[in-house]
């Protein structure tokens, strides 16, 4: 027997009284167009939001809350679901008052305000960003119950911004300028080192997402944006770039984002994010309430090399794959979508996914990636995840032979 | 640089680039002029930075451990500090310098942070004497002894990527699945965890 | 003069106090991740928000208000911002007690729940969505200053849903339908009767809006999605499909939604909207505040006939054209959004957008339209918009010779 | 139907269709049984319409106009009511079932509903004997005058969109350009206009 059946099986002979019965909204008007001038969500949607799990860190001032991935559908993460990872809680800047500085191994250092940011030519482009933490409770074996603590700390969203490599052209970057340290304006005054071959190809100084400003905790009036690379280096409040020889060695590419080893060796820059997908429905929070019948398997899958060229799943644990119907036109380095429907029996499930991205890459088995890597490495965990699903259609995170 | 200009933003002053350059590199790059000695170090250290890291830099409670840890590395619960991981002093005094202590971010002086540097180095057994002083002219001579220890990036090479043949879609496993481990944190997702529900493998850094 | 110059070019010798003062912001820490289970905006964005025009209608709850075009970009318009249109309220109807029924000329008569309709395959598209009397006010002359009055009632969201064919095949539509009845379960129980060749092309049954749930405004739970058609058929909290062999001649298509003619005749059934684009940026909300140089002139087109071909840009009132800059993939039925970056010299402008879709169709001036239709109808009227740019950057909405 | 079916949902019961099949055609397909006078429409309508649509359907301040304006069809400012626009009596019924008195939908008895049809027909004048009795029987005899002004959609025909030449680049008009108009509400955005802030044509419907 399923969970619960929430389905019309059950209507009365004499008819449904939601539907011989008149609703109130039916009958009485509801609110204005003057009630909600920047709207919100249903409150049968109170549910829906992100959530922080107090014992992963000392404070809430510095870290992480998850986006409800099995709650969301489609490639763009609403705004206000966007998971925050902050060193200094959210900065919460006056754009009057924020400059950007361009200087270091340039022809002359430069300060744009605000308003002379929005004066050079534009783009819009969606990408996903992945904390290189997601998934890092998992290395020692399934920690979380629910896809929005294992793999939530990713979004998807358009930004809109200004190509950096032309504001580094505005400042003339010298041939001597190897490296660009980005820097933000928060009280954790968060910096990274970026490759500047990264810096001319695709990143980003990015003021606005999904269409409007960016928002306070995704650094509001201005942000990086660092296409398929880890989430961290997307410098949000960023209020510098400075052009160098050599890496900086901050403490985010130091003591943090760098991925010990079995061996106790660690790698360092380590910044392109692997191929991985995870299956967000069902999923230990979104258990399977219809019995048998179709079923709507969905779930999300990206790579930091460019586009998804397939997801395979698996309902027997990896046995035996189907191929993914892959929704939409399949952005690179974007968030895809990809649904399995087929009708479930009653039947325990072990239900797994597979990505495998344009550069050819294979999303490995969390195995795979024990055997090379050990299990302290944090970072980089993009192994499959296993869900086990009761005849019951209770949903559990499990490892399995 | 090439390409268009757009004749955007205006020149920084040098008061501007003082007051915002303030990174360092490990080659001493961006080191401002001042000194500062263990002792001292100490002093402003337990008033200002053990009731959270602890006397020793042990820490207190969930707040970061920042000395200690040697030898960890392929230990089962690796403890990650200045002295047992990280590769550059740098690091320290720029990290110090930026974003400590926490709650009030960029309230010390140079000499300061010259002086917690130092102590950081004493807690992590890399100098002995209480009477070092570290300034901008030694700086760059102090090595941290896990530097040898990091590597680059070489997942391209790790076997299940350098591997790019067609993954097995059929009869890929001889037996029907079993479970090996469930979920550490059975059936308590975080919101009515209580303090106690932590997992087997400690937090996120 | 520039009505303000909001640029930096007016350092002090010895520095930006915004530089070389440290800022609160970057020494105290802000909130936490606890803080903002669903965010919101930064406070300094308060004034991006929907607007409504009292005296337009007889009540609140039976009339619209604006997108804020002019402070918006990309192609997707945040859910928060999209205009309302409703004629008995905002319905705010529990999921549990929603359904969808579905007959008529089918061969057997069906009611869906929520729960139902999830388990039909999904589909997400990006459409945009207009009001057939988006800038109905111009028809007899210039009439509101700002984009956000003449042209707000249109947005553009991704919807997640199931293919209306999809759900009329699974009640078996017999060879004699041929129009489709779509019901609201709001108080004034929308409806509007659509072509079953069009229910059976490229319409939606969608649950979801910019990757959640819709919002109470758009039709929780559930609203039908009619892509490039008029806004008012894209019933809102659907809950009844009707398959005949004629139209239902309701009060939507009657009354309302036809166009009256000079001539005293009246266009029914005009259902596509038409090739159309608006400057958004300079406009009457969103004045030229830095003076002369670069300039970012953006703006927003699209065409009930799928994609746009071409958006051509003024700065003369039509005397010469510019070939815009169309950024984005250009998804058909989508907005699409157009960048012209030129150097204002200062002097007055006359700007003006023109686009053409992929069906050839070319934007046509206010003036044609009205040399055919009069100024009586209210509906469909895509002419080209005009702003004129005074030398001290204020903008008007006017008419030119 | 062809293609894949899915076997969900249910099959509706009859008591469901009767409670949400209430559309009417204007053949007369959906018409309930009842009846209803001029008279007994009169009545209703005096305690549950006129507060906002007038005693005689000339509305009160904004609220729709619902008589009247016969004529004014190629006006300057058309008056469209159901006497001088709507094409069909069923929309009527119809829209007053389901939609009115606004703010308490659905409240009204077919009767009731048959009654004020009829005495909207008597307000437009389409009816002239306030004995008459409209009814499921006589329904769809009844013609409204405006129905053959309706065509179809024939804007592809408009001389704009039938030439799908390339438009004019360069030089496509002599003069420089000169105001004609300036936007009628001029610099009152709504937010600070008053009551009395209203366009020249009128709002939307
Ligand atoms: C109120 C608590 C608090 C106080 C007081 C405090 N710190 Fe910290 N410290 C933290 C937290 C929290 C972090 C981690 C911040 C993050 O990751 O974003 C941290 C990180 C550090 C780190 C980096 C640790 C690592 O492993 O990467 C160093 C070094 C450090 N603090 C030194 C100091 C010094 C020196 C002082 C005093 C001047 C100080 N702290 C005062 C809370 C505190
Ligand atoms: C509280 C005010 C109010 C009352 C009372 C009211 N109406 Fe209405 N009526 C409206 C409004 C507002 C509209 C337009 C609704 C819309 O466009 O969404 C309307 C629309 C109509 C229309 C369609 C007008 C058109 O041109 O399309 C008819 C017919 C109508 N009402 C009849 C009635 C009848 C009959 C009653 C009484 C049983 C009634 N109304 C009571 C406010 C009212
Ligand atoms: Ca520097
Ligand atoms: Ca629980
Ligand atoms: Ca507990
Ligand atoms: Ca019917
Ligand atoms: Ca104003
Ligand atoms: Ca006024
Ligand atoms: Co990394
Ligand atoms: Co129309």
């Amino acid at each position: 027997a399923a969970l619960a059946t929430g389905t019309a099986a059950g209507a009365r002979a004499a008819g449904d009284p939601a539907i011989t019965e008149i609703q109130d909204w039916n009958r009485y008007p509801g609110k204005g167009v003057d009630a909600t001038p920047y709207g919100s969500p249903s409150s049968f949607e109170a549910h829906v939001i992100r959530k922080n799990v107090p014992w992963l860190t000392s404070d809430p001032i510095s870290s992480v809350n998850f986006t409800p991935l099995h709650e969301i559908d489609g490639i763009i993460t609403p705004s206000g679901l966007c998971f925050e990872r902050h060193h200094g809680g959210i900065a919460e800047i006056d754009p009057n008052a924020h400059r950007l500085m361009v200087h270091g191994m340039v022809d002359k250092p430069l300060v744009f305000t605000m308003a002379d940011l929005k004066r050079f030519p534009r783009e819009n482009r969606v990408y996903f960003l992945e904390c290189a933490a997601n998934s890092g409770m998992e290395w020692r074996g399934a920690q979380l119950n629910g896809c929005q603590y294992t793999h939530g700390m990713v979004h998807c969203v358009m930004y809109t911004g200004v190509s950096l490599k032309t504001i580094l052209n505005e400042a003339g970057v010298k041939p001597e300028g190897k490296w660009l340290l980005a820097e933000g304006a928060d009280a954790s005054a968060m910096t990274r080192s970026i490759p500047l071959e990264k810096a001319l190809d695709d990143c980003m100084v990015a003021f606005g997402m999904n269409g409007e400003a960016l928002r306070p905790e995704q650094g509001y009036p201005v942000r990086l944006v660092v296409p398929g690379w880890e989430g961290n280096m997307w410098i949000k409040w960023l209020r510098r770039l400075e052009i160098g020889d050599q890496p900086w060695q901050q403490r985010e590419e130091t003591s943090k984002y760098t991925d010990l080893l079995a061996n106790g060796k660690a790698r360092r820059f380590t910044f392109l994010m692997d191929v991985k997908s995870v299956i967000t429905n069902p999923s230990p929070q979104a258990p399977i309430r219809h019995g048998k019948g179709p079923l709507v398997l969905t779930g999300v899958a990206w790579s930091g090399n460019g586009r998804i060229r397939r997801v395979d799943v698996s309902v027997d644990g990896g046995r035996n794959w189907h191929t993914a119907r892959i929704d939409g036109p399949g952005l690179p380095k974007a968030l895809h979508r990809f649904y399995y429907e087929f009708d479930w029996d009653g039947s325990e499930l072990f239900l797994q996914s597979r990505a495998i991205d344009e550069a050819g890459f294979v999303q490995p088995t969390k195995d795979q990636l024990r055997s090379v890597r050990g299990t302290n490495s944090i970072y980089h965990n993009n192994g499959i995840q296993t869900w086990h699903v009761t005849e019951e259609g209770r949903i559990e995170n499990v490892e399995i032979s | 640089g090439d390409g268009e200009h757009f004749k955007l933003g205006r020149v920084a002053t040098p008061d501007e680039l003082l007051a915002w350059d303030i990174d360092v590199r490990p080659d001493g790059l961006g080191l401002p002029d001042g000194r500062g000695t263990v002792a001292h170090g100490m002093e402003i250290f337990d008033e200002n930075c053990a009731s959270c890291h602890g006397d020793f830099g042990e820490a207190v409670g969930r707040w970061p451990v920042l000395a200690g840890g040697k030898g960890t590395l392929q230990a089962d619960r690796p403890e990650k500090t200045i002295g047992s991981y990280w590769p550059y002093l740098s690091t320290v005094f720029d990290y110090v310098r930026r974003a400590m202590p926490f709650g009030n971010a960029r309230s010390l002086s140079d000499d300061d942070v010259y002086a917690l540097t130092a102590y950081l180095l004493y807690l992590n057994d890399v100098v002995t004497d209480d009477e070092f002083e570290l300034s901008k002219e030694n700086f760059a001579d102090i090595k941290l002894p896990n530097e040898v220890n990091f590597t680059d990036d070489d997942r391209t090479k790790e076997p299940f990527y350098a591997d790019k043949s067609e993954p097995c879609m059929e009869n890929c496993k001889p037996d029907k699945a079993t479970i090996k481990a469930h979920a550490a944190i059975l059936d308590v997702t975080p919101e009515d965890a209580g303090e106690d529900d932590q997992p087997a493998s400690g937090g996120i850094e």
